[in-house]
Order: C-alpha cells, then sequence, then structure tokens
C-alpha cells in the first residue's frame, strides 16, 4: 500500500486533514500530520479500509515541544506488516492546565493503557472515547501537577516523607 | 472457558490481593470477585512500581541516559539498552562496526535465556515444583556469569555504547559461552522431564489463563504469550536490526490447531524453544563473529546529539520493546519513550482471569511473565 | 534465679535466646524491580541462605527480617509501612540496593515518585550498596545482621558462619 | 501390669493402673513422639535441601543438626501479635490438636506394649483422623473471613475424598488378617517381605498403594492451607509450634497405620528376638521391635517430603477427582478380590 494511494484516499475521504506528509526522522516510514479534529475520522478509514487495515496501534507518545503537545501514533497492521506515523498536536497553555484531545481507543482499544498514562503524566483529557475504567493508573491518587511537562516542579513533600536527600532520624 | 456446570450461583466472595502476596510476581493490587472457586471479574490496579525513568531520562546527559534504560527491567534490560542506542545512532547516522552487531546480539540473546528461565523457575514455584525451580535458578547462575564475565554486571550490564559496544569480548569468553549453550541444552531436556511433560504439571497448567487470539490482536500483545495464542510477530525476523539479517532464526509459534493454544503450558512451551532458538542464535553467531574495532566513537569523545527523532522496535524477551527518542540538539535527550511489550499483557489481564479457578492466579500470573516494573516504566 | 552471668552481665537465658533468634532468621523480601532479582538468586541453590537458617516466608506475621529491594515508589510506601507494622517484635530490615539506601539512581533530584532511601518510612538494620549487589553483598550483609545481633562488637567475626 | 513395668515393681502397690497408662502415654510423647518429630522436621529439610541441589540449614551444630531447636526456641520468645484471637477458631484448633494426640494412647508401641488393646484397633485410629478433619474445617469456617471459610471446605473435601478409599482398604486388609486387633494383624505377617501382607496377594498391594496415596490426600498435603490462614492471623509462637508438629504427627500416624498394616510391624527373626531376650530380658525385645517399626515407618515419611518438595502439586479439585474417580473404584476392587480369596479359603 504505497504513500500516493493511501494520501489520495485519505484526501479525498476526508480533505484538509492530512497538513503535512514527512519522513520520521531518517527512517522511511511515513509520518503524516493530521488536524486535531479530524483525527478520529482518520482512525477509522485506516483501520476499516481493507487495503489498507492498519489495525494495530503500537505505540501512543506524547511529547511537549515548545508550547505544544505532539501525539505520535505508531500504527502497523497485522496483515501487510506495513507501518504508518499520525501526528497530532494541540496548544499546551489551556485555561485549567487540562488540554482535551480526541481519544482513539473506538478504533483500537489497545489505545486504553497508553492514553491513561498520557492522562496522568501530561495532563490531558481525552474526549469520547470508550467509557473504560481508570484501570491502569500510575501515580499516587491525588497527585499535584504533571510530571512530564517540561515545567514541572518536583514536590516538596510527599504523604508527609520530605523528598530530599538527607537522611532524616530513624522514623 | 466458562463451563456452567461449575457455577455455584453463590453470592460473589471478593478477593482483595494486596500488593505484597506470595501468588504475585511483582507488586500488583488485584481484586476478584469469585463464585465459589471461579474467578469471576477481575480488576487491577498497577503503578506501584512507577519509578520516573522517562522524566529521570530527560534530566541526565545523554551518556548517562543507557544506564537508565537498564534500570526500566532488569530483567529484560539489554533491550531496552540496545533500543536506545540503535535509536541515538539512528538519530546521529552514526555506523555501528560489524563485530559490535554481533555482540549486542550475543549479549541480547543472552539475557533472553536467562529472562525465559527466571519465568520458567517462577512457573515451577507457583505450581509447587520447587526442586525444579532451584535447578533452573542453578542454570540461570551460568547465564549470567557469562553476562559478568563480559560487562562486570549480572543484571543491567550498562555494557552497549552509542556507536557500538564498551570493550571487545575476551577470547576466552566465546568457547565458554558455546559451553554453556551445550549444558543449558542438555538441561532443558532434563527439565522436560521432571516439569514439563509430568502428568501433574500438564494437569495444572492446561486450559488454564486461555488469551484468544482475538484478546491478543485486540490488545496488541506481541513476544511468547502472542505467539502461544498463535500470532506470529516476531521483530528479529520480520524487521531485523543491528545484525540479524545473515542469522537465520526459526521463530517457535503454537500452531494453529494445537491442542494447548493460549493456555499456560502453550507458553511454557513457547519459552522453552525460544530457549533454544536462542542457543541457536548464539552458535550462529559466535561462527560468524568478524574481527574489527567494537565502537565507532572513542569513549572520550563528546555525544552530540543534533535535532530528530527516531522509533525503533527490538524483540525483547516479553515482546515487541519500541523506543521513540527525540532529540532537539541540546545536551540532554528532549524526550525518550518506551512502549513496554508487558502492557498488553496487564491490559488483558481482567478478560483472561474470569473462568480460572482461584488455586490457578499464581501459575497464570507467573506464565504471563508480566514485568511490572516494565508496565509502570 | 539469677542464672551465671558472663562477664557482659547477659544472663545465659538471654544468651540461649540470642543464639535461637540469629541462627533462625525466617525472612520475608518486598521486592520492587530490580534488585528483587538478586534476591531470587540469593534464594537460590548456589548461593543458598538456608545454611543460615534464613527460610522464606508468606506472611509477615511468621517473619523476623524483611528484605526490602529495589526502588520504593510513593504509591507503595503505605504498603510497605504496613507489611512491616505486622511483623511482630524482634525485627530487622535489610535493605538491599541504592535505590532502598539512599534512592541511587532514582534520587530526589531525578525522579520524582521514589522515596529517597526508605529508612524515611521504615527503621533499617543492614545497608546493602550496590546496584544491584551481588549475592554474596546480600549473603554478607546478611552474617553482619547475625553478628549485629548476638553483639558482637564490629570486626569480631561469628565463629560457626566463619568455620563453615 | 505392662511389660513396662517390670522394671519397678514397687509402681503396682502405689499407682492404680490408668495411672500407668498416664505416665506410659507422657513418657512415650516426651522421650519418643517429640524427638522423633524433630529428627523428621530437621531431615526433612535437609533431605528437601538436597533433592534442590542445595545445602541445607549448615551452621547450627555439627551439619545443622540443632536447626530445629533454634527454631523452637525462636518462636517461644516472639512476642504475640497484635489481634487477639476471637474464641472460635481457637476452641476448634485446640480441640483438633487434642483429637490428634490423643491417639498417642493407643499407638501399638512394640508387641506387649500396647497400652489399650482393643478389639476395635486401627478403626478406632482412622475416626479419629476423620474427626480431626472435621475440626480443621470447624476451624476455617469459624474464621470469619471468606478466604478462612474457603480454605475451610477445601480441606474438609479433600479429607473426606481422601477417607473414602482408605476405610475400604482398612476392611480389606482387615478381612485379609482377620481380625481389626493389632496384634492378630501383626501375627499374620512374618519379618521377610515375602511374608508381608502387601506383598501376601495381588489384590493387598493395591489396597496398599491405594492406602498410601488416599493417605496423601488426607493427611499429608493439607498443611500447606493449614499454614495458610487460621495459625497466621492468632499465630501466636505456641499455636505455630503446635500446628508444625501435628503436620508432621499426623504424617508418622499415617505411616505407622500403613506399617503395621501392610509392612509387617515389628516382627523380628527368631535368632534376633533370643539374642535379645538373652541380653535385656523382655524389655530389650520391646526395644528392639520399636526401632524396627520406626525405620520401616521413617522410609515412608520421607516419601512424603519427597512429594511436598521435588514435584508439582496437584490442585485441590484435582485431588478430590482423583481419590474419588480412581482411589475409590480401585479400593472397592480390592476389598472384592480379597472377599473372593477368603471365599476360597473357606470352601478349601
Amino acid at each position: 500500500m504505497d504513500k500516493k494511494t493511501l494520501l489520495s484516499k485519505l484526501n479525498e475521504v476526508v480533505p484538509g486533514a492530512v497538513l503535512r506528509k514527512q519522513r520520521m526522522g531518517r527512517s522511511e516510514m511515513v509520518c503524516l500530520w493530521i488536524e486535531t479534529k479530524s483525527i478520529q475520522r482518520v482512525a477509522e478509514i485506516i483501520k476499516q479500509d481493507n487495503e489498507i487495515s492498519l489495525d494495530w496501534l503500537e505505540n501512543l507518545s506524547a511529547m511537549q515541544i515548545g508550547e505544544a503537545l505532539v501525539f505520535t501514533y505508531v500504527v502497523s497492521s497485522w496483515k501487510f506488516g506495513s507501518t504508518l506515523i499520525l501526528r497530532g498536536s494541540a496548544d499546551i497553555n489551556v485555561s485549567g492546565g487540562i488540554v482535551s484531545f480526541p481519544s482513539v481507543t473506538k478504533t483500537w482499544p489497545m489505545a486504553i493503557a497508553f492514553e491513561s498514562e498520557i492522562e496522568e503524566l501530561f495532563g490531558v483529557s481525552f474526549q469520547d472515547g470508550t467509557l473504560h475504567k481508570k484501570e491502569k493508573s500510575l501515580l499516587l491518587h491525588g497527585w499535584v501537577g504533571f510530571p512530564l511537562r517540561k515545567d514541572y516542579v518536583f514536590p516538596k513533600q510527599v504523604l508527609g516523607i520530605s523528598h530530599c536527600q538527607q537522611v532524616t532520624s530513624n522514623v | 472457558m466458562f463451563d456452567s456446570s461449575e457455577w455455584l450461583n453463590t453470592d460473589l466472595n471478593t478477593f482483595e490481593i494486596g500488593p505484597y502476596d506470595y501468588r504475585l510476581q511483582a507488586p500488583m493490587k488485584l481484586s476478584l470477585k469469585a463464585d465459589g472457586e471461579l474467578i469471576v471479574s477481575a480488576a487491577i490496579e498497577t503503578g506501584f512500581l512507577h519509578k520516573g525513568v522517562e522524566k529521570a531520562l530527560e534530566i541526565q546527559k545523554w551518556r548517562a541516559s543507557i544506564a537508565y534504560a537498564d534500570r526500566l527491567d532488569s530483567s529484560a534490560a539489554v533491550f531496552a539498552e540496545l533500543a536506545l542506542c540503535l535509536g541515538v545512532e539512528e538519530i546521529i547516522m552514526l555506523p555501528v562496526p560489524p563485530r559490535a552487531q554481533k555482540i549486542r546480539i550475543i549479549l541480547s540473546e543472552l539475557n533472553r535465556i536467562s529472562s525465559h528461565l527466571a519465568c520458567v523457575a517462577a512457573v515451577a514455584r507457583s505450581t509447587g515444583a520447587l526442586a525444579v525451580m532451584h535447578h533452573v535458578l542453578r542454570d540461570r547462575e551460568q547465564v549470567l556469569d557469562l553476562l559478568e564475565l563480559v560487562s562486570g554486571a549480572r543484571f543491567s550490564p550498562n555494557f552497549l555504547r552509542f556507536g557500538g559496544v564498551k570493550e571487545d569480548v575476551s577470547d576466552g569468553f566465546i568457547e565458554k559461552m558455546i559451553e554453556t549453550c551445550e549444558t543449558i541444552l542438555i538441561r532443558l531436556k532434563e527439565y522436560d522431564k521432571t516439569l514439563i511433560f509430568s502428568d501433574t504439571f500438564i494437569g495444572r497448567a492446561k486450559k488454564v489463563g486461555l488469551i484468544e487470539k482475538k484478546l491478543a490482536n485486540e490488545t496488541g500483545m506481541t513476544g511468547p504469550n502472542a505467539k502461544a495464542t498463535g500470532l506470529m510477530y516476531d521483530v528479529r525476523s520480520s524487521s531485523p536490526y543491528s545484525g540479524y539479517a545473515d542469522i537465520d532464526i526459526n521463530v517457535p509459534l503454537a500452531p494453529a490447531g494445537h491442542e494447548h493454544l493460549g493456555d499456560a503450558y502453550a507458553r511454557i512451551l513457547i519459552r522453552i524453544q525460544e530457549i533454544a532458538t536462542s542457543i541457536d542464535i548464539l552458535k550462529q553467531a559466535a561462527e560468524k563473529m568478524p574481527i574489527g574495532d567494537f565502537c565507532s566513537k572513542k569513549p572520550e569523545d563528546e555525544i552530540i546529539v543534533p535535532r530528530g527523532e527516531a522509533y525503533i522496535r527490538v524483540e525483547s524477551s516479553r515482546g515487541l520493546l519500541g523506543c521513540h527518542v527525540v532529540s532537539d540538539g541540546g545536551p540532554t535527550p528532549a524526550r525518550i519513550q518506551f512502549r513496554t511489550p508487558s502492557m498488553a499483557g496487564v491490559m488483558a489481564l481482567p478478560k483472561v482471569l474470569p473462568g480460572n479457578k482461584l488455586d490457578d492466579l499464581s501459575v497464570i500470573l507467573s506464565s504471563m511473565d508480566l514485568g511490572m516494573s516494565e508496565v509502570d516504566k | 534465679m539469677a542464672g551465671r552471668k558472663n562477664q557482659a552481665g547477659i544472663g545465659t537465658l538471654q544468651r540461649a535466646i540470642t543464639w535461637a533468634r540469629k541462627r533462625s532468621l525466617w525472612y520475608i523480601a518486598a521486592c520492587h524491580g530490580c534488585c528483587a532479582e538478586e534476591l531470587t538468586n540469593v534464594l537460590g541453590c548456589k548461593y543458598d541462605i538456608e545454611r543460615f537458617g534464613c527460610i522464606p516466608q508468606i506472611d509477615p506475621k511468621q517473619a523476623d527480617l524483611l528484605f526490602v529491594a529495589g526502588p520504593v515508589s510513593y504509591k507503595i510506601a503505605p504498603y510497605l509501612k504496613g507489611l512491616y507494622e505486622e511483623m511482630p517484635f524482634p525485627k530487622w530490615v535489610i535493605s538491599v540496593g541504592s535505590c532502598t539506601n539512599c534512592g541511587g539512581a532514582f534520587a530526589p533530584e531525578y525522579s520524582y515518585s521514589v522515596i529517597a532511601g526508605v529508612d524515611k518510612i521504615i527503621p533499617i538494620d543492614i545497608y546493602i550498596p550496590g546496584c544491584p549487589p551481588r549475592p554474596e553483598a546480600i549473603m554478607n550483609g546478611l552474617i553482619k545482621l547475625i553478628e549485629v545481633i548476638s553483639g558482637l562488637e564490629n570486626g569480631q567475626k561469628d565463629i560457626a558462619i566463619e568455620t563453615k | 501390669m505392662t511389660p513396662w513395668t517390670s522394671f519397678f515393681p514397687w509402681v503396682n502397690d502405689y499407682f492404680p493402673s490408668w495411672v500407668q497408662s498416664f505416665f506410659g502415654v507422657f513418657i512415650a510423647t516426651l522421650l519418643v513422639i517429640v524427638p522423633l518429630l524433630t529428627i523428621f522436621v530437621y531431615l526433612s529439610r535437609k533431605i528437601s535441601a538436597d533433592i534442590h541441589a542445595r545445602i541445607g540449614p549448615a551452621v547450627v551444630g555439627p551439619a545443622g543438626m540443632f536447626q530445629p531447636v533454634a527454631d523452637l526456641l525462636k518462636i517461644l520468645q516472639r512476642h504475640t501479635v497484635v489481634k487477639e484471637a476471637p474464641l472460635a477458631p481457637l476452641i476448634w484448633f485446640y480441640l483438633r490438636w487434642m483429637i490428634f494426640f490423643s491417639t498417642i494412647a493407643i499407638i501399638p508401641l512394640g508387641f506387649a506394649a500396647s497400652i489399650f488393646n482393643s478389639e476395635l484397633g486401627i478403626l478406632f485410629f482412622f475416626w479419629i483422623v476423620l474427626a480431626a478433619m472435621l475440626a480443621t474445617m470447624f476451624v476455617g469456617i469459624s474464621h470469619g473471613s471468606a478466604q478462612g471459610w474457603f480454605l475451610g471446605m477445601q480441606i474438609w473435601a479433600q479429607a473426606v475424598a481422601g477417607a473414602f478409599p482408605a476405610s475400604v482398604t482398612i476392611v480389606c486388609a482387615a478381612l485379609h488378617s482377620g481380625s481389626f486387633q493389632w496384634t492378630m494383624v501383626v501375627d499374620q505377617q512374618g519379618f521377610s517381605p515375602l511374608y508381608w501382607s502387601a506383598f501376601s496377594n495381588p489384590f493387598q498391594f493395591i489396597s496398599f498403594l491405594v492406602f498410601l496415596s488416599s493417605g496423601v490426600a488426607l493427611v499429608g498435603l493439607s498443611n500447606i492451607l493449614d499454614g495458610v490462614f487460621v495459625y497466621n492471623d492468632y499465630g501466636k509462637g505456641m499455636r505455630i509450634i503446635l500446628s508444625k508438629l501435628l503436620y508432621c504427627y499426623s504424617i508418622f500416624l499415617w505411616s505407622i497405620m500403613a506399617v503395621i498394616l501392610y509392612l509387617g510391624a515389628w516382627n523380628l527373626p527368631p535368632r534376633l528376638i533370643s539374642a535379645a531376650t538373652y541380653i535385656g530380658g523382655n524389655p530389650a525385645v520391646n526395644i528392639t521391635q520399636l526401632g524396627c517399626l520406626f525405620i520401616k515407618c521413617f522410609f515412608l515419611m520421607l516419601v512424603m517430603v519427597f512429594l511436598n518438595n521435588a514435584l508439582p502439586r496437584r490442585r485441590s479439585d484435582q485431588i478430590t477427582y482423583y481419590c474419588w474417580r480412581i482411589l475409590g473404584p480401585l479400593s472397592l476392587l480390592a476389598l472384592f478380590g480379597e472377599g473372593v480369596i477368603n471365599i476360597g479359603g473357606m470352601l478349601k
């Protein structure tokens, strides 16, 4: 499933979704920047279409570059073994600090684990995904702040234990 | 899985199995609802081993990031190192000399054997075969001695560098490795008699912890757990990396009609066969070991990583370990994210446990070999 | 009944009790992450600590010795403290590896979720350095604990273990 | 006037017979049963360590001989656990212990030394073990927690599943030797293995194997479940020792019954008996008989140690399935065969 037909199919079904096409670093994997509001739509297409059938969300990672959160979806297909990388980005300084981003758990159920991790570490709330119970929780309940953000300041004290190096007397 | 004849339709007892429990291999919280002996529903809570590795990687300089990749999960340490090194080498466009690639293959296969032996020992312990557990641990010591001979450390070797390996492999090492491979092959036959083909073990592991291929597909499961369900995916053969190209690997797979498809017994069989393939790979790597320098970068050279990113796939002992390395040209990495294989196992647990008996909980968990420090990062 | 007292003023009954305590230390291991792999090897057959009378126990109420290994996160700290409280007196704690000694690789300036040293929540008797420490180091820590229990000043060796 | 008291004849005029038997039991417990069990605990740890290819306890005394002593002393002086035990599990726990240790009175320690030589002999033993298992179930049920209730039911199901084939094999052994009384059973068998009733005819051999394996289900493997819940919650030092001693004693009890029923207990070759009487008179004969009994019984106990430590262990529902579906019919077959042989014998 080469790049040309993939792009043409995407453009005709979801016009204007693909913002930019580039190579992923120095590897030959195709990376498509998708605008945030049509990510679910694009995910739907590339999974259902039986020539593309990218049905396995291999990796969903988020990173903060400057003032934007960039989400990288590495999607590959069991049938053809081909891989595609989708990119979505969202502005980080939103009022209330919680960035909202469309969730893809409806098309790829394995996204639950990745998304719940990103929710805790980056402070993102994924919209209208499957209503999964928060099975996989990483941090202590009621942890203040989102650790993987660049401007995160380490806590001074957690659970009454001072988060510092010097050895306190035996408790 | 649910044969309704065993239902007692009593009201459900809830069993809270806390982080520290003798049935669990690593701290996690399981709240099971059981109707008599049959587990009806399971909910899992993880996060107890969250160390914040990815944040630490962003603070430390590039040179120290390899040591942190070890600490992601100690029983599969070399794979995380390899993934990180390949990622950075792709960004810097650094050529890795063929001898270093072969040494990397030897190290990762040794680590795979020691990780699988640890899983077999855990399963033997959970079914009560303490003698087999101790014998497996004794053979695992031989592999750990080899890792120590090469790198000085038994678990997190911290031996790989960007562009190759820290030191060359001493010449006595190759012979000693071949000799250990022979003894381990003999020992595998010994496990067959005492554990694998003993009918009490088959009785304990048959139809226990059944994972269908659909569930494995849905949660994106890879590695021995997925091969036991018949899902054929191995990064070493599908997209060979770092010198695996000229080594032929026969990947073990549970055939479709296999009567043990997807249960705990098939997972153990697949792990034993993977040990055999790893030994075969070690022998081939030993033969094809070229002469040459072991690292294309002097240790004292400064590591400058230009802007760029890379996504690397590596076959760790638990499945596909992905590493997404992003650098913005600064002295410290911008973002290093690991796609850990045990996450799929943890996601599949609430659907695997129901239908099994309560006594089999430790057999299921040990046969799935969930590396919790990998899941919680 | 004033038993015969040795020069350190400890009666024979007390010496017998300390002999029993140091010779049968039943242990339970709180395993988190890396150093826990070394604890399974120490239990194994090459570096067997059952020679010193240490049997692994599955329940804290039966154990006298607690091995803490691996980085302890804030989420598991209350459970570790509960585990320690459940153990009956007299009890001892050996912290294996630099993560439990002082935070080690995950010191406070590098990690936000690892306690910098487990002695902030439970008192520790023996600190074993290393990341991960070798099984011999863990056994050496255990022998040091046996010497501490039997009240030998540092440097004095335990004769029974030395000769074995 | 048991032969043991022939040493000191003045005993008879001071103490009535029940006091003598009480002291007999007391001494038998202290001097014979408890040291034997501590040796068994030590050997089971050392042998299971050898099976695991490692060195067992080696620091305390020569080759770790006094390790059980150190464990015993340590457990005794440990401080009590915070939670005080509610009454119900305690009552059942001590009841179970008393039931088990009441069998000491009727253990036939040697030919003339069985203090209580009744017609019921073997059956009396068997029902006591079953009653003890019932008490274990109530210990589990009165524990109150779901896990306690669940494990108690599991123990009882396993015990009943083991008891049925065992009782049938006992009847079959009694059929072979004519009566349930110890002395009669032992008289049928001679010293050399050919005369042992286990190898006298194929049906007796089947009943011997069924008896042993149902003993494993009834008594041998129950230790895993006991150790897990009840005694830990209220695990004061003394109760832990009692439960460990109880487990070893129940194995010892079962192997003594097996030795007496099938393996020709305390039968000695005539020349040895005459030599013993020449040396020390009647008591010396008793002691050698006792020695012969305990050596045989010891090897059976080591089989239990091997099963516990070396091979993978079945789940408890597999054990009950195995007992009902395989051991039950086998024991009935043995009984039927034994009956046919007896009728054949009578017709002759």
